[in-house]
C-alpha cells in the first residue's frame, strides 16, 4: 500500500543532506513552505543551495535559514525586495553567492529537470548581461540563449490538499512554482492543509500527480502576511 | 504647458487597448492602467504568478494572500479566471499569446532595446524577476514612463546605457509628454502634449525624433 | 465583450486556407474533432499538411480528408494501425508525404511552438533512424537529439465544456493532445458538447485557458466508436 | 522443457515489480501483466494517453470510449488516478518518474539496444508511436517476449538487425525460457525454465549468455 503520509515534520525533513539543492516553493508569501523552511532550519543542514523566486522576507522562513549561515548559494530571479535586509546584508559581506535568473527561464528550466529535455534555446535574455557567455543562436530568424535544467536534490513546496497517495491540489495563485518544482526534484516533501480518503479529489484537477510527491505532512496553516 | 499626471497616462495608454485583448501590466506604473480601462470593454488581464482573469484590488479587510499579483498586491478573481503554474504562465507569455505588455522602464533606445531592471551600479544587489520575459513574450511591448528623469537626464536615447532587459522589443512609448512609436527608423511622435513643440520635445529626447503626428 | 461561440461550424472553418498546417486532436477516436473534421472536408481547403497522432482510421474524419485527397502531407506518430487502410493505401502509392516522429517528440514539439522555445535537445530516437541527420549534442554524459517547434495555422479539438471566453474542459483521456495543439496554433477551432456561463467552470481546473482558443463551436456528440 | 505461456510469463514479471511502483505497460505481451499483479500491492500503471491510476478493463457494455489505454482498448480509472494532456503525460514518461516499462521487442542487444518498431522491410509503413519515449524513459526498461522467433530466429543478438528504438537502455529481458539480465558484460541468464541447460539456452540465444543463476 502506498502510503506518502508522514506523521511529523521532523521525520519528513530528517534525511536531508549538508551541500543538498533546495527548491522552496512560493511566490513571496503565497504558497511558500513555512512550516517546512522551519523544520529545514531546526534539522540543522547546512551548505545549502537554495532555489526560489525571492531570497527571503522578513526575518522568517526562508530569511532565517539565510541568517542562519545554512545557505552556500541561491539561486533566484528577484532577490532584493523591499524586505530582504538579511539577504541584502549577507550579500554585500560577500558570504552568499548569487545567480540571479530571469523568472521565465527559473520555472522553464525546472520544468525542462522534470520532463527530461537536456537544454534548450529561448529568446529571453539575449543580449542582456544573464545571457552571461551562454551559447547564443539564431532560430527562424530570432535570437536565442541555450538554457540548462535546474535539477533539485529536494523540493519543499505547499500545497492546499493531498490525498495519501500524495496527489497535490493549490489554492489560486499560491499553486506558482510548486508543480514545477515537484517535478525537478528527486524528493519532493509537501505541507498541505488537509489530508483527504484517495478518490475525494477530482481526477481531471490534479496540478500535481502524486507520482512527483515522495512525502507529504499536514500542518496548520500559518497566517500568510504581507511581503 | 502641463505634464500628464500619472493617472492621465494610465488613461491615454488605456485607450489604445482593444475590447477583448490579453494585456499584462508590470509592476509600477503600469499597475495604474488597470483602473483606467473602459467599463463597457472586456479586457483579460494575466499575472504572471499563475491567473488570467486578475480583477481589482479586493475591499480593505477582504485581502486573500493567496490571490495576488506579481507586485506581491492582494487582487481579485474575474468570473472565467483561470489558475495555472508557474510554467505554464510564463509559457503563455513567452509564446506569444498576450496581446500587450506595459512595462515601466529606466531608459529606452531608437532600436526598441528597453533597460528597466538594473541600474548597473556598482553596488546595486541585481533583480529581474520577469522583466526579461515580460519585455520579449507578448506581441506588442509598450513602456510607460516619464520623458525624462527627476534630474532631468533623458530616458528615450541612442543607446542604453543602462543593462538591457531586452533588445528591439519596444513598439511604442507612453511619457508624461508625448507617445512615441518605436519604428526602424527610430523614434517617431504621434502625440504631443498641448503647449510643447516638437523642438521642445525632441531637446528632451536623447535621440533624433520624427513628427508622425496625424494633425501638426 | 468577448465572445468565442460561433453559431455554425460552417462558419467556424470558413477561411482555413490552401496549404495550411493544421493539428488535429485526438488519440484514436478519443478526443477527435469529427464533426470540425466534416466541416474541413465539405469547405474544401486542400494542399494541406495535418499533424495528428494517428493517419485517420477507417473511412470517416481524418481518413476521408485523406480519400478527398486534400492532404499533401501528414506528421504522425503512428499511421499503420489496423483499420489505416485509406493512409496505407495513398501511402503507397506514393500520393501522400509522411513525417513519422516519435509521439513524445510530437507532443513536446507542438509544446515548444506555443511555449516560445527555439529548439530542444533530448534522448529521445538518439541513434535510431528517426532522429535523422539532427544534430545531436552529449549533455551530462547522455546523448541527445536537437529538436524543432511544430507550428499549426489551425488547430481542431475536441471538447467537453467551454464558456464564452473559450476557457475549455476535457473529459478523461479524450484530453490527449488537445491542450498542447490549442497552445500551437494561430487559430484554434474547438468542438464542444456544451456552453457553459462564463464562472461556470471551476478556475482551478481549466487545461485550456481560453487565451488559446479562438473559435468554439457546439456540435452533438458523435458517437466514438472502437478504432 | 515446457515453455511458459504467454500468462506464466505475465506472472513472472508480476513477482518483480516492487509494491508502490509507478509502472507503464506496452501494447502486447506486456498488457498482460496487468491481470498478474499481486491484489494486496499498489501498483500504479501510467497510459501515455494521459492517464495515471489505470485500472482493468470495464465489464462488457461499460465501455466508455473516452477512457481508453495506449492500445486505444477501453480501461478504467482507479481512485486516486489523474489525467492530463500529453506533453504532461510524455514529460512524466521522459522525466524518468516511471519506475518500470515494460515493453515487447523484436531484438535486444547484448548492449541493451532495442528494436520494437520497425522490421526494415522495404514495403513496411513505418510507424513508431510512444516506443522511442518508452524505451529510454523509465528508471527501468524491461523487455518481455519469446526467447526466439517462430521459426527459430534469435531475438537476443550481438547486434539489432532491424532498425532501433533506443540504445543502451534495457536492463532485464523476460522470455518464454529464461530471465536474462543485461550488463556491461552482456547477457547473464539469472533463470532458466526447468529442463533445459544453460547450454541449450545459450543455443538459442544470438550472443554470449553467461550463467548468474543464484542456485544452479
Amino acid at each position: 500500500m502506498i502510503n506518502k503520509i508522514v506523521e511529523s515534520i521532523e521525520a519528513a525533513v530528517a534525511d536531508i543532506a549538508d551541500g543538498s539543492i533546495i527548491l522552496i516553493g512560493g511566490f513571496g508569501t503565497a504558497g511558500m513552505p513555512f512550516n517546512l523552511v522551519d523544520a529545514l532550519l531546526a534539522q540543522g543542514a547546512r551548505d545549502l543551495t537554495i532555489v526560489s523566486n525571492n531570497a527571503g522576507n522578513g526575518e522568517t522562513g526562508l530569511a532565517a535559514l539565510l541568517k542562519a549561515k545554512r545557505v552556500r548559494k541561491i539561486i533566484c530571479s528577484l532577490p532584493r525586495q523591499t524586505d530582504s535586509h538579511v539577504f541584502d546584508g549577507l550579500y554585500r559581506a560577500g558570504e552568499i553567492e548569487l545567480e540571479v535568473v530571469p523568472q521565465g527561464n527559473l520555472a522553464e528550466r525546472m520544468r525542462a529537470a522534470g520532463a527530461g529535455i537536456g537544454a534548450f534555446f529561448c529568446p529571453t535574455g539575449y543580449g542582456t548581461l544573464l545571457a552571461g557567455d551562454r551559447e547564443t543562436r539564431v532560430i527562424d530568424g530570432r535570437n536565442h540563449v541555450l538554457e540548462y535544467p535546474i535539477h533539485g536534490d529536494v523540493a519543499l513546496i505547499k500545497a492546499l490538499k493531498s490525498d495519501r497517495w500524495g496527489n497535490l491540489v493549490y489554492r489560486k495563485t499560491a499553486r506558482n512554482f510548486a508543480p514545477v518544482m515537484a517535478t525537478a526534484a528527486r524528493v519532493t516533501i509537501a505541507e498541505v492543509s488537509e489530508i483527504v480518503e484517495l478518490g475525494a479529489l477530482d481526477p481531471e484537477a490534479v496540478p500535481t500527480p502524486g507520482i512527483y510527491v515522495q512525502r507529504v505532512v499536514r500542518v496548520d496553516a500559518k497566517m500568510a502576511v504581507a511581503a | 504647458m502641463q505634464r500628464m499626471t500619472r493617472e492621465q497616462m494610465a488613461a491615454r495608454v488605456a485607450i489604445d487597448i482593444p475590447d477583448a485583448s490579453y494585456v499584462n501590466l508590470g509592476i509600477g506604473l503600469p499597475t495604474l492602467v488597470a483602473n483606467a480601462l473602459p467599463k463597457d470593454c472586456e479586457i483579460i488581464l494575466h499575472t504572471e504568478n499563475g491567473l488570467l482573469g486578475m480583477g481589482p484590488a479586493p475591499a480593505k479587510g477582504k485581502e486573500d494572500w493567496d490571490l495576488i499579483n506579481a507586485g506581491k498586491q492582494p487582487v481579485t478573481e474575474v468570473p472565467g479566471s483561470t489558475f495555472f503554474h508557474h510554467a505554464d504562465s510564463f509559457a503563455m507569455m513567452r509564446g506569444g499569446h498576450l496581446d500587450i505588455c506595459v512595462l515601466g522602464a529606466f531608459q529606452v533606445s531608437e532600436q526598441g532595446d528597453i533597460a528597466n531592471w538594473h541600474t548597473g551600479a556598482p553596488d546595486a544587489i541585481p533583480a529581474v524577476g520577469g522583466a526579461m520575459d515580460l519585455a520579449i513574450g507578448a506581441k506588442k511591448t509598450w513602456i510607460m514612463m516619464e520623458h525624462v528623469t527627476k534630474d532631468g537626464q533623458h530616458k528615450l536615447v541612442k543607446q542604453c546605457s543602462y543593462p538591457l532587459t531586452g533588445k528591439s522589443c519596444v513598439s511604442r512609448i507612453y511619457t508624461d509628454l508625448a507617445v512615441v512609436d518605436v519604428t526602424k527608423d527610430g523614434f517617431v511622435a504621434i502625440e504631443i502634449i498641448p503647449g510643447l513643440s516638437l523642438e521642445e520635445l525632441s531637446n528632451l529626447t536623447g535621440a533624433a525624433l520624427r513628427d508622425g503626428r496625424a494633425e501638426k
